[in-house]
């Protein structure tokens, strides 16, 4: 099937017109996406094409934002809501985690809460401690939460397409630094169910677990290990819930050493909560401790020349899997 | 505003059937048959009764933590509520024994319940906007305490709704409480209503005793948000006849205070109106012991169903769970 | 020196009364606390005591309760602030996270918030999904905040006079089941600088690391356990930030097998991130894989009866810990 | 209110100032020597630079993410300010380079910003709660936009220092947009001022581009307040000169109406005026002089110290790191 190298703001923006042309209940609200068409582009364009009523500004109210969209999609209306910043998330917490994640359960499975938050997360550009977080880790136990970290521009398409049309809330992180990013989009995109890892390269050496911004990343550390002759397979969780732990769990069993990364700070990152269900359900085949390469522990400097000593590096992942490579006993292969 | 009398009639049988069912419970409580926390509404039925006699079915309604009457009055089964009293896999939440609290019926327009108070407010402006969107129009009301009204929500979603002219009513409950902190303590306005200033919203303050009151109110509020012309906040004085929960030390009221406000039971208020209009004493025995008949059947549909267990505990948290 | 047996809510109430007797700048608002004392009677007869100057109740009204106190804190006072139900952290995250714990860093480290957030935490009674969640592991990365737990009314008591005395913001999390816990306090209790674990019990076939309200269900395994032969070490970190990696690491390295309990549900606890710390750094030490003993990976249903599907049990840490002795190498010692 | 001729030559100073630091850091941005996102006051100054003319200095000052103007006129220091645009150690944030948004001076009552807008009403409400439990007479002030007057965090902090009667003053930069949002779809009151009567605030509308309407009006709030009086909510009409951020297409506005809003540079207005009162302007032309060597100095200053590193990422994350 043909295909387009496009960024993953242009995937974001196409998953956003198909649905909404396939569905009259899609609505989006947010903060500028209207007319100004998001801070960060993604909604560009449209407001022309579907009008005020489906595409709309909201007042600086996070809680109305993300309240409001769940009220919405009770009444039946299948809403987008953007956080310009995830960051805001903190502000909307309770609509999040005991409003959105809850409503089913609580009230007797007897309503669908068909909502999607999207929110741009990740460290971009020198906005400081309030405005640069990730956050997959506060969603780890929110139970009837989706939530999804795309990193490519296919999987933004796809995954946004597939979101919209779940009957569960979604959290949709998106992560500033990919909007740029380039890459190969299928004419038609297949709108997979939520909830499958994606193994992007195969190995047989270590196996690199890498969210969001950090998959591009491990994709660079395997290649260069390749030609070291460390062979690394690269898997990509694409969220936090549901988890593809059969993804994950069968290639940490046939090659025994596993290193996670992802661009949040190490202690309490996605990571730990991952290592501690590998470690947890087979110890005996890991051939080395599961390392983390993840984050500085602290907050992130306003100073964008700070940045580049929060966020892991290529470098870090490669000092990482050598030495995961080198340590432990041999294959049991 | 008059109702009629067929619509007082029923007033007074749904107030008559959550007085019964919040007696019962109390029993149940005391007989350690059911272990919930229940903050009763006795004394404030009046508001939730009328304001649904001016509700269409399919008007959505975000009820507050001391809501039997609220959501007896939109059509909530009597055994569904009883049956989350007493953790039954038949009750509205399967047994999750959400009871009170949380019952769900889409059929009725009734939408749940938020634990952390003021989440109704940005969630029931989102329902009018759903509604909105979706081009029909069924309205979003929802019922709250005043002491509730002091949360952030309140803004966001009162200024949003007033802004795109949301069908929305907001009805408070004003009880002169927040658990044991009086109004005047919590805030400097005597009346919640002249909250709605700030956003150039209607406002009403009724006598939340008085159920024709609080219909006239309600359905004039009705029609400005069904005819596309935005929300309404209306305040209605009530009185919480019994403590904040069951067990409440009330330390913080007088006795006497206490004492006048049983005075204002709306049940008194709604037989004296019945009364006035030739209903007679016989016409509202024969409800009461029809209500005791439908209670006890309730009662015992309810406990037909088994009680929920292990299994229920990861029910429904997600849409492949939906039964 | 002399002790008594009281509960855990009269420590916490003595430790409020030693405070802002000690401290006139020490002021508690929130919610019922004045006249009420609190709807957990922690703050009795403190209104009383003090005046409704120092002691006071706020509207319904969270980000004010928690962002006052940070405003306040900035101007020199040094306010306690209790949050009803700490599920309500929910609706004032942003200002726990990105004002109390982040305001030192992000403003160049020229003031100081001496703030303590009380909040009840924890299963108890039949609240439900929006009223009994433990709350310590969205604190992980709070790098600017520390985040305690005490479990017994000893450290209630000792451990609230230090987070009062500290010059940073603290989260004091206290667990509702302990309220009417009672226990030996001394009469002048030692006021250490937060931060030690508390080893509990010596032992040397397992350590127990528990949190909360789990130290008092680790201490009765590690009993029974003794009966049968197998020696149980526990360890209390009694909170979250900062943790006493020191005496955690030191037992696991003396002991080998490490199973880890709290209350809050397993993904995405607490103790996820503690065993990815272990193994990370002392994989060979372990002779087993780690044990998680936590809550249910599910919401707390309102249903009181339900609630014991929920919690962790007695039976349920001896039954990992029996295999937790069993499995693995033998001793290297 | 008429401001002393002293005052207003102060004021006069201020601006200039601010200005002259805003278009030094826009050259820096150009040449690439600082990459901080600006988000520049230009156009109002006034307000502001009116304010901090009625404070102590003692008097705690909440500013906005504009609040360039706010902060040099409350007293920070400009090499600081500069120090932070260029990541210096010498800045006031020890280079974490939050630059504008995060400067902070306890000796000037400068205490602060909220990255997420709307945190400043509880801070500032705090703040002046936190000096009122002190016994000392000190004020909060908390600069904001008009867009950030719909968080929930506005009516949380309105009611309670209402309520408590705390030393506290609300000066809103009614600016007419946030971001691309303009005030009128955000909300459907003309008047931010409005909000005030939900509360039995206190409130005044005054013209921002004039420093003298703004010092008027802050004065008196400040009485009230340090009488013990209660808070204040101010109003200041104002205009965005230039974009959202540097950067901003801009393409929400006419070319017309950023022209219109050139013309009520307060600059100007505060030249007419000490005109008016017999400055020449010989004088004013001395203060830009002196006013540009300042800033050579303090751009020197800020040069002079090392650029923060790794070092500095973990600084300051707890009290034991207090410098
Ligand atoms: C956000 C939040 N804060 C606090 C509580 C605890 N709480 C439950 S009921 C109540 C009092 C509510 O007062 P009001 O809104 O006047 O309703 P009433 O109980 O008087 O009907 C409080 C403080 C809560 N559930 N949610
Ligand atoms: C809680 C929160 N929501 C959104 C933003 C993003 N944001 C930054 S500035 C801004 C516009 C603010 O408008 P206004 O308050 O009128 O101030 P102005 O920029 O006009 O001075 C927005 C939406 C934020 N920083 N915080
Ligand atoms: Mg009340
Ligand atoms: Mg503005």
């Amino acid at each position: 099937m043909s295909e387009r190298i496009i960024s993953y703001r242009a995937a974001l923006n196409e998953a956003l017109v198909e649905e909404m042309e396939r569905d009259e209940r899609v609505f989006l609200m947010g903060q500028d996406v209207a007319k100004f068409g998001g801070v960060f582009a993604v909604s560009k364009g449209l407001q022309d094409k579907f009008g005020p009523k489906r595409v709309f500004d909201t007042p600086i109210s996070e809680t109305l934002i993300v309240g409001g969209g769940v009220g919405a999609a009770l009444a039946g209306a299948r809403p987008v809501v953007e956080l310009q910043y995830a960051d805001f998330a903190l502000v909307a917490m309770d609509e999040i985690l005991n409003k959105a994640a809850k409503w089913r359960y609580m009230h007797g499975n007897r309503q669908s809460v068909p909502l999607v938050i999207r929110a741009a997360e990740g460290m971009f550009g020198g906005l400081g401690p309030e405005h640069s977080q990730s956050f997959g880790q506060y969603f780890w136990n929110a139970f009837g939460l989706k939530t999804l970290m795309p990193s490519t521009p296919a999987d933004a398409k796809s995954m946004l397409k597939a979101a919209i049309r779940d009957d569960d809330p979604v959290l949709f992180l998106e992560n500033k630094a990919l909007y740029n990013r380039r890459g190969p989009v299928p004419d038609e995109v297949e709108v997979d169910p939520i909830g499958k890892a994606s193994t992007i390269r195969n190995g047989t050496d270590l196996t690199i677990i890498a969210w969001s911004s950090m998959v591009a990343v491990a994709l660079k550390a395997a290649e260069a290990l390749a030609e070291e002759g460390i062979s690394a397979e690269v898997i990509d969780p694409r969220g936090v819930r549901p988890l593809d732990t059969a993804t994950i769990f069968n290639s940490v069993d046939r090659i025994g050493r596993v290193l996670v990364t992802h661009e949040g700070p190490v202690t309490g990152g996605l990571a730990g909560e991952l290592i501690a269900q590998i470690v947890e359900t087979r110890f005996d085949k890991l051939l080395a401790p599961p390392a983390r390469v993840a984050g500085a522990d602290t907050y992130v400097p306003q100073n964008l020349e700070l940045e580049r000593f929060i966020v892991p590096h290529l470098e870090h992942i490669l000092a990482a899997a050598r030495k995961l490579a080198a340590t432990g006993k041999s294959s049991t292969q | 505003m008059e109702m009629t009398v067929d619509q007082l009639l029923h007033a007074f049988r749904i107030m008559e059937r959550s007085i019964l069912a919040e007696q019962r419970l109390l029993r149940f409580i005391e007989a350690g048959d059911s272990r919930v926390l229940l903050h009763s509404g006795r004394g404030q039925e009046a508001i939730g009764i009328g304001a649904c006699a001016a509700l269409r079915d399919d008007d959505m309604l975000f009820y507050s933590h001391r809501g039997v009457a609220q959501i007896l009055a939109k059509g909530i089964l009597l055994d569904e509520l009883i049956g989350d009293f007493l953790g039954r896999i038949g009750g509205a939440t399967g047994g999750l024994g959400a009871g009170i609290v949380h019952a769900v019926d889409p059929k009725f327009g009734v939408m749940g319940s938020s634990g952390t108070l003021g989440g109704g407010f940005v969630l029931s402006a989102g329902a009018a906007l759903g509604a909105a969107k979706l081009g029909d129009d069924r309205v979003s009301i929802h019922l709250f305490g005043e002491g509730s009204a002091n949360r952030g929500t309140f803004h966001e979603a009162a200024n949003a709704a007033a802004l795109w002219k949301l069908p929305m009513i907001w009805l408070c409950e004003n009880n002169g409480y927040s658990v044991s902190v009086p109004h005047r303590e919590a805030t400097c306005i005597e009346d919640v209503a002249q909250r709605a200033q700030a956003y150039d919203m209607p406002s009403a303050i009724v006598d939340g005793q008085d159920v024709e009151a609080v219909y006239g109110a309600v359905k004039e509020a009705v029609e400005r948000a069904r005819s596309g012309c935005g929300p309404t906040l209306i305040e209605a004085k009530t009185f919480r006849i019994r403590g904040h929960y069951e067990g409440d030390p009330q330390n913080y009221r007088s006795k006497d205070e206490i004492a006048a406000a049983k005075l204002k039971d709306p049940q008194i208020l709604v037989q004296e109106r019945l009364a006035a209009r030739g209903v007679g004493e016989d016409r509202l025995e024969a409800i009461r012991q029809e209500e005791r008949a439908h209670l006890e059947a309730a009662v015992a549909t309810a406990m037909s169903h088994a009680k929920a267990g292990e299994a229920q505990i990861y029910q429904g948290l997600l849409a492949g769970d939906m039964s």
